[in-house]
């Protein structure tokens, strides 16, 4: 097979402190319109990077700042890639309207105790879910002008929720936590009756350490997750979604991946391609594949390519951009974005 | 009367707890000298306070009985009739119980009792009412903790001066004093509360009596402080410190034999803990106990000490040491235990005590039997398994201190073990008497834990008879019959033959063996002479054949060296004689034989330490010393060896041997000779070229000649230099009388190396001058320096800058007429005309100026367009400028304007006319770079502490603060030429020159003109960065800065260009070729965040970027300065984010 | 002042005297390297100081150095120089967590800004030295938790108090 | 003549004594009566009082929705009238009940809900927020 190898297209500089995480904007990259991801950091700003069309070198167009008073952790592009909703430390989640280039905050959504750790939009672009330290996460309704309206506060894990995300196609939310579970949540009966529908974690083979981020293939069957306890693990559900009659599909551990990184393990996203990439405290990015050569109890997923040394500090972030030819970015502890492209 | 209501004031001033404490104090103090000066009586003072004593209220009646306490304390010296004193008593003592007003009652008591009977002193019931009370009133512990002080205080108090008056409250005093003490914390309280308890024990000796019955109650209370153990090292504002606090407590300790029962066991048992100071406290406790306690109470104990002392020494015994770097006298050097030495101090106590019934357990211990008996099996240190080893060493303690306690136990154990040993190892008595005369016996194993223990007995009784005058003792008949046995068996350890060459201990223990026996004195035990001298020869033979084992060539110099001393300082005649001849001599012999084998340099070497051992045989020593520089001197031409060795011997002379003797006060008659011999030898040795071909011999000959001279009076020198003069003159070329018409020898710059030898080494003779020493024809000399000079004699400068710094000047009158004066000197210096004939000849001309002359001075501004000439005359103005500097004189100012001028010169348009023969290369008339060099090196010159000449050592006048001033005079003349200096070479020239100055300027000058001197100074480190050969100069340049920085006055001048100076150190922090550097500046980095933020601040993020490199230096030191500067400027201002 | 004897807690172990190193660097090892090593971060980690807002001491004159107390021993600290890693094992004298976590979050903060980026450190507390210790190490080693407390004033107060320099 | 002068200072003790102790017991008597009174109180006071504060929202909330009640989001009235059934359902009376917590936390969760579709930054000060500030 041909010799893959993980090029890097861009490092980008302009962060003072280390970058927490990224978020291509699903509303570009296509059709002409220049890719665009925006970026936050420990140093209180967001960061709005735009690829030159004639140069595919990217440039900080916007540097969203002094509406946070924290470290922004987390950035979410809603589907419309009209809305950019910023998470913070400062307990609070900011959306920031794109109104011609200039990006002005439009709301500020407050509730949470303490940190605010991760924001995610459903695939509609209807809800809005944050999660805390303060072991709740919140799930808001989008409302005429701007408005966001708490649905319902879901309380369950134990410890400080780490990460939330939709269901790529459906309105089921998952959080993972440092409790080491991953819950999920759906509504039963359309009565903001939010209820945990399902918790992974240790007995049904779960991670033995925080669970730090999740993701979804394309199809939305699979989910990959990755942890404190060095590994990733793959679950997958037979009916995505809600059956008939409301009962809902359970999901279940298909495979670990062990002794791949041999620190924390950070972040993990699932390109569209087929293709997760992991990125960790160990400095490296590592990208794995289904497994297709099909020999007997061979491995359901082989590692495709490692990157060691791909940042100088811990790696905290890595997502691939949309569309069919992705680009990978990855943000690190060392301030930088650097963005990555798979070439053979 | 006026007074009460200026009293009242007073006392309500002082009652009234809102007013300041100064304001108290002051009223106090009123009052006071109100009654010292009978204003007011005291009676009258007491109706005055009536209302206050008597108040409810609590707080105001305290301060009133303080008052009355206080006023009393203060007016101890004044007289009280009994009556009153006995009612104050009475008073106070009834206040005890007035818990509120506790304070001022024992103050008051305290202060009379403290009377002197003078000045009318409590009654001795009186003293005893107040102790009454005080036990019946106050609960100690429950008072804070100045009112426990002042319990304490009390209670020793009446102790120490009242104690047959109270001496009857028998249980209630000793109950009272226990229930104070319980439970008291303070360092200061327990102080007082121990020594109470000694005078306890003084006030109920009787051993059946009163407090024996309380013994057990009373040591209750000491027990639980024992070990002494403060939980936070005391600073400062606590005044005891744990050791007195420790000693207190002992002597509590070992205050009555009664505590014997409790004592002992406890310390027994504290031995045996693991704490440290537990062990270290228990051993003093127990020495110092059981020499109070006495022989017979401590009698039952000494079994179970003896054992734990046998176990302690096991474990905290190290090592042995078996090097001679330790003095020599003792026995073997272990590694310093604290819990080690106050083991044996105990041990020696108990022997001390009871020597029978200790000598008897060592005797019959199990352990020392093993040893002796198995003894035989000891044959190689390294065989020997590590539990006998560190039982052999621990045996070997104990002998050593019961060998040198008394003279019985010495006996003893010389008796029973020594000879036991010596049974066991087959020398009968029978055969040792054998042995007498000094009979070899049959070479016998060695035996190396025989010998061992030989040495400590030895050095243990080699102590004993220091302090004993008793002679003739048992152990000295025995070891006198077996010193023959010991030789030999001492000897054969040290024998190196083909299969063996004896290991790190054994040479220890023969050498230190041998050493031991010969350092006996000859009254006390006289090791018949054939022994000692045996020592020396063996001693010799290894000397002069074994060099080849380093260790053991070594450890028998040194034991050489002692044994010499020794003889020395005892005069042992007898001894001493030996000694002469049978090393001395053999020394000296060495020096001049080349047969044998030992290398030079450690001849040398054994030559300097034999010297040593006495100035007799010192002289002995550089005499023979001498004659060899000398005869090598002579042969140097002839063979090559000679050549090094001549090197050496001087060397060795002019670096250790004069030194011992100026320091041991001697002998300058034999210098001056030596000084006036080498101008001897002088003359004949250097008729030849070759020893100057190459310059180590020259170099060897002027140090000495320097340092000869140098320590040498007026006298003596006016006799060297009358000679190196007459050498100079009969030997050379020179024509010195008419120096001034000759041509020197054909050629350009030719003078014969022979002459420039003895040239050299009269400029070092000159160097050494005193001031007052005469100089014979000074002018002629002048004339020669400076033509030589030009060919780029350096000494021969230094000569000339050392002669201008120490001759008179006219000002302060010169005594004799024909002695030549600062002035006329330096007038022949700067206006003697050199000529240039057109064969390049170079010459002084001393008829009217012709138009083709020059002086100096236009050479050093190369006038001739030659380079080399050039440098040299500005290299030999600048010495001739020390010189003048040194001393203060003003031409300085003139010099340095030639200096400077060649820095900027390439500006410069040729003045003076030309000479024939540089007229077809007018461009090049400028000061070429190589000269230019030079100029700013001679800054360098005229700044540094030369090593070689010019300063204290070489007698140089030196005035006080000259470098400050020549830094304030150069300062702005440098300042305005780089300001004006258009091309960048000079520029760069200019402020090299300059950072030779402001480095070797002191800092407080420096300091006052920080703000001009920022901003040349950083253009300095800039430029210095670019050449490596610069790191040096940087390195001190940057010193200077950092100096600025943390200086208070500095910091305002940095203030506005902190910008600058905080970029310019950003790109020192990685400058690869010095650590120090890199060091340094981050340390003014860190000087400067200190400056205020405002300024500093928008620089933070660039220094915390620079530093964050730092963090990963290859240096240790300097990460941990990028430590402190990151921590310093991170925390500048608000941000608290983790990596900038 | 008053200062206690040993049968007051906490107990405080004599200092053990470190061997110095010789600090002067000779021209001729200019350029050779000294990797960082156990007894460097040692000395970074030893003076620490905690005052007495953590341990009922009565007086704030004498704080303990994390060394007096034995909470690390040079033993307790590991590093690679090669792979950029060090380890520390510290032992809480105070069975009390927020007092184990306070610690290690200094010793972190110490090293953190300490060390040469490049640097991956665990902090960990030493086996049954602690009631929580499992909690405590998860805590510590969270970098989220921790850079989010350092973002938080009064916690970042508390540590700076606790990295001032000793006084003697 | 010196006694004299001390006399009244020396027995001073006795005649203040009984006027003292008389004091001090009545003075015992009342403090430690109170102490035992605000004791028993604290416990239960606390509880009362942030009941009495969220019931006192809903009391204003409810009302005001009578008023007008298009006046919140429907969100907010269900939210409202879900809180109001726990304050109902909380068993005053019986301490020992083991929901009391239970339904203590849901209530705070419901008001803290309310609060933020409100947009107001109601905040109960009995309220124990951040445990301590040194918890990371």
């Amino acid at each position: 097979m041909e010799r893959l190898e993980l090029k890097e297209v861009q490092k980008l500089e302009g962060h003072t402190d280390r970058v927490w995480s990224l978020d291509w904007n699903p509303a570009t990259g296509h059709a002409g319109i220049p890719l665009v991801f925006a970026s936050c950091s420990g140093d209180k700003t967001v960061r709005i990077w735009e690829q030159n069309l004639s140069t595919n070198l990217f440039s900080c167009k916007a540097t969203l700042e002094e509406t946070h008073t924290r470290t922004v952790r987390s950035c979410a592009w809603s589907p419309s890639g009209k809305l950019l909703a910023t998470a913070s430390f400062d307990a609070t989640t900011a959306i920031w309207e794109n109104v011609g280039g200039e990006f002005e905050c439009v709301s500020t959504l407050e509730g949470h105790e303490n940190e605010v750790k991760s924001v995610s939009w459903n695939a509609s672009g209807t809800l809005l879910a944050t999660c805390s330290r303060d072991k709740s996460v919140w799930i808001w309704e989008v409302q005429p002008g701007n408005e966001f309206e708490c649905v319902s506060v879901l309380q369950g894990h134990t410890q400080d929720v780490k990460m939330v995300r939709w269901h790529p196609t459906e309105d089921i939310l998952f959080s993972c936590s440092y409790d080491n579970n991953i819950k999920v949540w759906a509504d039963e009966g359309d009565s903001d009756d939010w209820q945990c529908v399902q918790t992974l974690g240790e007995p049904n083979n779960g991670h033995t350490s925080t669970v730090w981020a999740l993701s979804f293939n394309a199809s939305g069957d699979k989910m990959v997750t990755c942890s404190d306890d060095l590994t990733l693990k793959v679950w997958e559900t037979e009916h995505v979604g809600m059956q008939s009659g409301g009962g809902f599909a359970p999901w279940r551990h298909v495979c670990t991946l062990t002794g791949y990184h041999d620190r924390t393990i950070f972040s993990v996203h699932w390109s569209r391609g087929g293709i997760f990439a992991s990125g960790a405290a160990d400095d490296a990015i590592r990208l794995f594949v289904e497994n297709n050569e099909s020999q007997v109890d061979g491995p359901l997923y082989k590692l495709l390519l490692k990157k060691e040394k791909a940042h100088d500090m811990d790696i905290n972030y890595v997502q691939w951009s949309h569309g069919e030819k992705p680009l990978l970015a990855s943000a690190s502890d060392d301030g930088t974005i650097k963005v990555w492209d798979l070439v053979s | 009367m006026a007074e009460t209501t200026q009293l009242t004031r007073h006392i309500e001033s002082y009652v009234d707890s809102s007013s300041t404490p100064s304001h108290q104090v002051a009223s106090l103090d009123a009052i006071v000298l109100l009654i010292k000066t009978n204003a007011l009586t005291l009676e009258a003072l007491v109706r005055e306070l009536d209302m206050y004593l008597t108040s409810t209220d609590t707080l105001i009646r305290s301060r009133g009985i303080l008052l009355l306490a206080e006023v009393l304390t203060r007016i101890n010296s004044i007289s009280l009739d009994s009556k009153t004193i006995h009612s104050l008593v009475g008073f106070f003592k009834e206040r005890m119980a007035d818990w509120k007003a506790v304070r001022g009652a024992l103050v008051g008591c305290l202060a009379l009792i403290r009377r002197k009977s003078v000045v009318g002193m409590v009654t001795g019931s009186d003293a005893k009412s107040i102790t009454q009370s005080f036990l019946q009133h106050l609960q100690v512990q429950s008072l804070g903790l100045y009112d426990r002080k002042l319990c304490f205080e009390l209670l020793d108090y009446l102790l120490e001066h009242h104690v047959d008056s109270i001496a009857s409250l028998e249980e209630d005093l000793i109950f009272g004093i226990c229930e104070a003490i319980d439970a008291e914390k303070d360092p200061e309280c327990l102080m007082l509360a121990f020594h109470i308890v000694e005078s306890l024990a003084r006030l109920y000796p009787d051993p059946s009596g009163l407090l024996a019955s309380f013994a057990r109650d009373v040591f209750d209370l000491l027990e639980p402080y024992f070990p002494i153990h403060f939980t936070h090292q005391t600073s400062g504002d606590t005044h005891v410190q744990r050791d007195d606090l420790s000693r207190t407590l002992m002597s509590a300790f070992a205050s009555t034999p009664v505590f014997e029962p409790f004592v002992i066991p406890l310390l027994l048992q504290k031995l045996s803990s693991s704490l440290h100071s537990a062990k270290i406290d228990s051993l003093q406790y127990l020495r110092v106990c059981s020499s109070k306690y006495g022989a017979e109470r401590i009698a039952k104990y000494t079994g179970a000490i003896w054992s734990s002392l046998k176990d302690t020494l096991y474990t905290y015994l190290g090592e042995p040491d078996f090097s001679f770097t330790l003095a020599p006298t003792d026995g073997i050097n272990f590694p310093k235990s604290e819990v080690v030495v106050e083991a044996l101090s105990l041990l020696q106590q108990l022997i001390v005590q009871n020597s029978s019934q200790l000598v008897s357990l060592i005797i019959d211990d199990e352990d020392v039997n093993f040893i002796t008996n198995s003894i035989a099996s000891y044959e190689m240190y390294d065989t020997i398994s590590v539990q006998e080893k560190k039982k052999l060493h621990a045996i070997g303690r104990i002998l050593y201190i019961s060998a040198k306690t008394s003279i019985p136990s010495c006996n003893a154990v010389f008796q029973s073990l020594f000879l036991r040993m010596m049974d066991k190892l087959g020398f009968s008595a029978s055969n040792i008497d054998g042995l007498q005369n000094g009979g070899i016996l049959a070479s016998q194993s060695v035996n190396f834990g025989f010998l061992y223990l030989c040495i400590e007995l030895l050095s243990g009784c080699r102590e004993l008879v220091i302090l004993s005058d008793e002679k003739r003792e048992t152990y000295c008949t025995i070891l006198h019959s077996s010193s023959a046995v010991l030789f030999n068996a001492f000897g054969s350890v040290l024998a190196v033959t083909a299969d063996r060459c004896p290991s790190h201990p054994d040479i220890y223990i023969g050498v230190k063996g041998l050493q031991i026996l010969a350092m006996f004195h000859l009254d006390v035990f006289p090791i018949p002479k054939s022994t000692f001298e045996n020592i020396l020869k063996k001693f010799m033979s290894i000397i002069i054949e074994d060099f080849g084992q380093t260790v053991l060539w070594n450890a028998t110099l040194k034991a050489l060296f002692h044994i010499g001393s020794f003889v020395q300082k005892f005069s042992e005649s007898e001894k001493a004689m030996s000694y002469r001849s049978f090393v001395v001599d053999k020394i000296m012999e060495m020096l001049s034989l080349d047969d044998i084998a030992l290398p030079f340099s450690l001849k040398v070497e054994a030559l300097y330490d034999i010297g040593m051992t006495g100035m007799k045989n010192m002289l002995t020593i550089l005499q023979a010393m001498e004659g060899a520089i000398f005869t090598n001197l002579s042969e140097v031409h002839s063979n090559l060896t000679s050549h090094e060795t001549a090197v050496q011997l001087l060397e060795c002379y002019s670096c250790k041997l004069l030194p011992w003797i100026l320091k041991n006060g001697g002998a300058e008659e034999f210098v001056v000779q030596f000084a006036v011999d080498i101008w001897n030898q002088a003359g004949n040795c250097m008729d030849f070229n070759s020893p100057f071909e190459d310059k180590g011999l020259l170099d060897a000959m002027m140090k000495a000649m320097k340092v000869s001279v140098g320590c040498c009076s007026v006298e003596s020198q006016n006799v060297t230099i009358q000679k190196a003069y007459s050498t100079l003159s009969s030997h050379t070329k020179f024509q010195l009388n008419d120096v001034g018409r000759l041509p020197l020898t054909s050629g350009k710059y030719d003078i014969s190396p022979r002459d420039e030898g003895i040239l050299l080494l009269f400029a070092s003779v000159i160097i050494a001058l005193r001031p007052k020493t005469h100089i014979p024809n000074i002018r002629g000399l002048l004339h020669l320096f400076i033509i030589t000079l030009l060919k780029g004699v350096v000494p021969v400068a230094q000569a000339l800058g050392s002669m201008l710094n120490k001759l008179t000047s006219k000002s302060n009158g010169a005594e004799k007429s024909d002695e030549l004066t600062l002035e006329e000197a330096l007038d022949i210096i700067f206006n003697t005309k050199i000529w240039f004939s057109s064969n390049n000849m170079l010459q002084i001309y001393n008829g009217s100026s012709n138009g083709s002359d020059i002086v100096l001075t236009d050479l050093c501004l190369g006038i001739t367009n030659d380079r080399l000439l050039q440098s040299n005359a500005i290299c030999g103005l600048s010495w001739i400028g020390k010189g003048l500097l040194l001393r203060g004189h003003e031409k300085i100012k003139d010099i340095t304007m030639i200096f400077t001028e060649c820095l900027i010169s390439d500006r410069r348009k040729t003045s003076v006319p030309l000479v024939e023969g540089s007229l077809e290369n007018t461009e090049k008339q400028k000061c070429d770079p190589l000269a230019r060099k030079c100029a700013t090196e001679a800054f360098h010159v005229l700044m540094s502490d030369a090593e070689d000449c010019l300063n204290r050592k070489f007698h140089a006048t030196v005035r006080p603060l000259y470098k400050q001033r020549f830094f304030s005079s150069m300062m702005p003349i440098f300042l305005q030429l780089i300001s004006r200096s258009d091309s960048l070479l000079s520029r760069s020239l200019l402020l090299r020159a300059f950072a030779h100055v402001m480095s070797d300027t002191p800092l407080i000058v420096i300091l006052n003109e920080a703000k001009k001197l920022i901003p040349v100074l950083l253009d300095c480190l800039f430029m210095l960065t670019e050449d490596i050969q610069d790191k040096d100069i940087l390195y001190g340049l940057l010193l200077v800065l950092s100096g600025m920085l943390t200086e208070k006055n500095g910091q305002e001048a940095v203030i506005e260009n902190a910008h600058i100076i905080i970029n310019g150190l950003i790109k020192l922090v990685d400058y690869p070729h010095k650590t120090l550097v890199r060091e340094t500046a981050i340390q003014c980095l860190v000087a400067l965040s200190e400056l205020p933020h405002v300024r500093i601040y928008p620089l933070r993020t660039q220094v915390l970027q620079a530093i964050f490199k730092c963090l990963d230096d290859t240096k240790r030191s300097v990460r941990n300065e990028a430590v402190k500067c990151r921590q310093a400027w991170a925390s500048i201002a608000s941000s608290r984010s983790l990596r900038f | 002042m008053v200062s206690g004897l040993i049968n007051e807690n906490p107990v405080i172990y004599e200092r053990k005297q470190r061997q110095q190193r010789s600090t002067q660097s000779l021209p001729a090892d200019e350029y050779t390297v000294e990797p960082i090593d156990q007894q460097e971060i040692f000395d970074i980690l030893f003076f620490f100081f905690l005052n007495s807002i953590f341990l009922d001491i009565k007086d704030p004159e004498h704080p303990y150095s994390l060394e007096e107390l034995k909470v690390i021993t040079e033993e307790a600290v590991e590093v690679d120089d090669q792979k950029s890693y060090v380890r520390v094992t510290f032992t809480p004298t105070v069975e009390h967590c927020s007092m184990a976590t306070i610690i290690g979050l200094c010793l972190r903060v110490k090293l953190l800004r300490s060390l040469p980026p490049r640097y991956k450190v665990d902090i960990r507390v030493a086996p049954g030295s602690h009631a929580t210790e499992a909690a405590v190490n998860k805590q510590l080693n969270d970098k989220e938790r921790v850079a989010a407390a350092l973002e938080n004033p009064n916690l970042v107060d508390m540590v700076d108090e606790c990295l001032a320099p000793s006084f003697d | 003549m010196m006694d004299d002068l001390f006399d009244s200072a020396v027995n001073f003790e006795e005649v203040h004594f009984k006027k003292g102790y008389d004091e001090g017991y009545s003075h015992g008597l009342v403090a430690g009566k109170d102490e035992g009174k605000q004791v028993g109180l604290k416990i239960g006071f606390e509880v009362g009082e942030e009941l009495g504060f969220y019931s006192g929202c809903i009391h204003i909330w409810t009302s005001a929705i009578q008023i007008d009640p298009r006046c919140f989001s429907s969100r907010a009235k269900t939210a409202i009238a879900q809180m109001k059934d726990l304050i109902q359902k909380y068993p005053l009376m019986d301490p020992e009940d083991l929901q009391v917590q239970e339904i203590m936390d849901s209530l705070r969760l419901k008001f803290k809900m309310i609060c933020s579709l409100l947009h107001v930054k109601l905040h109960y000060n009995g309220y124990p927020a951040e445990a301590n500030d040194t918890q990371f």
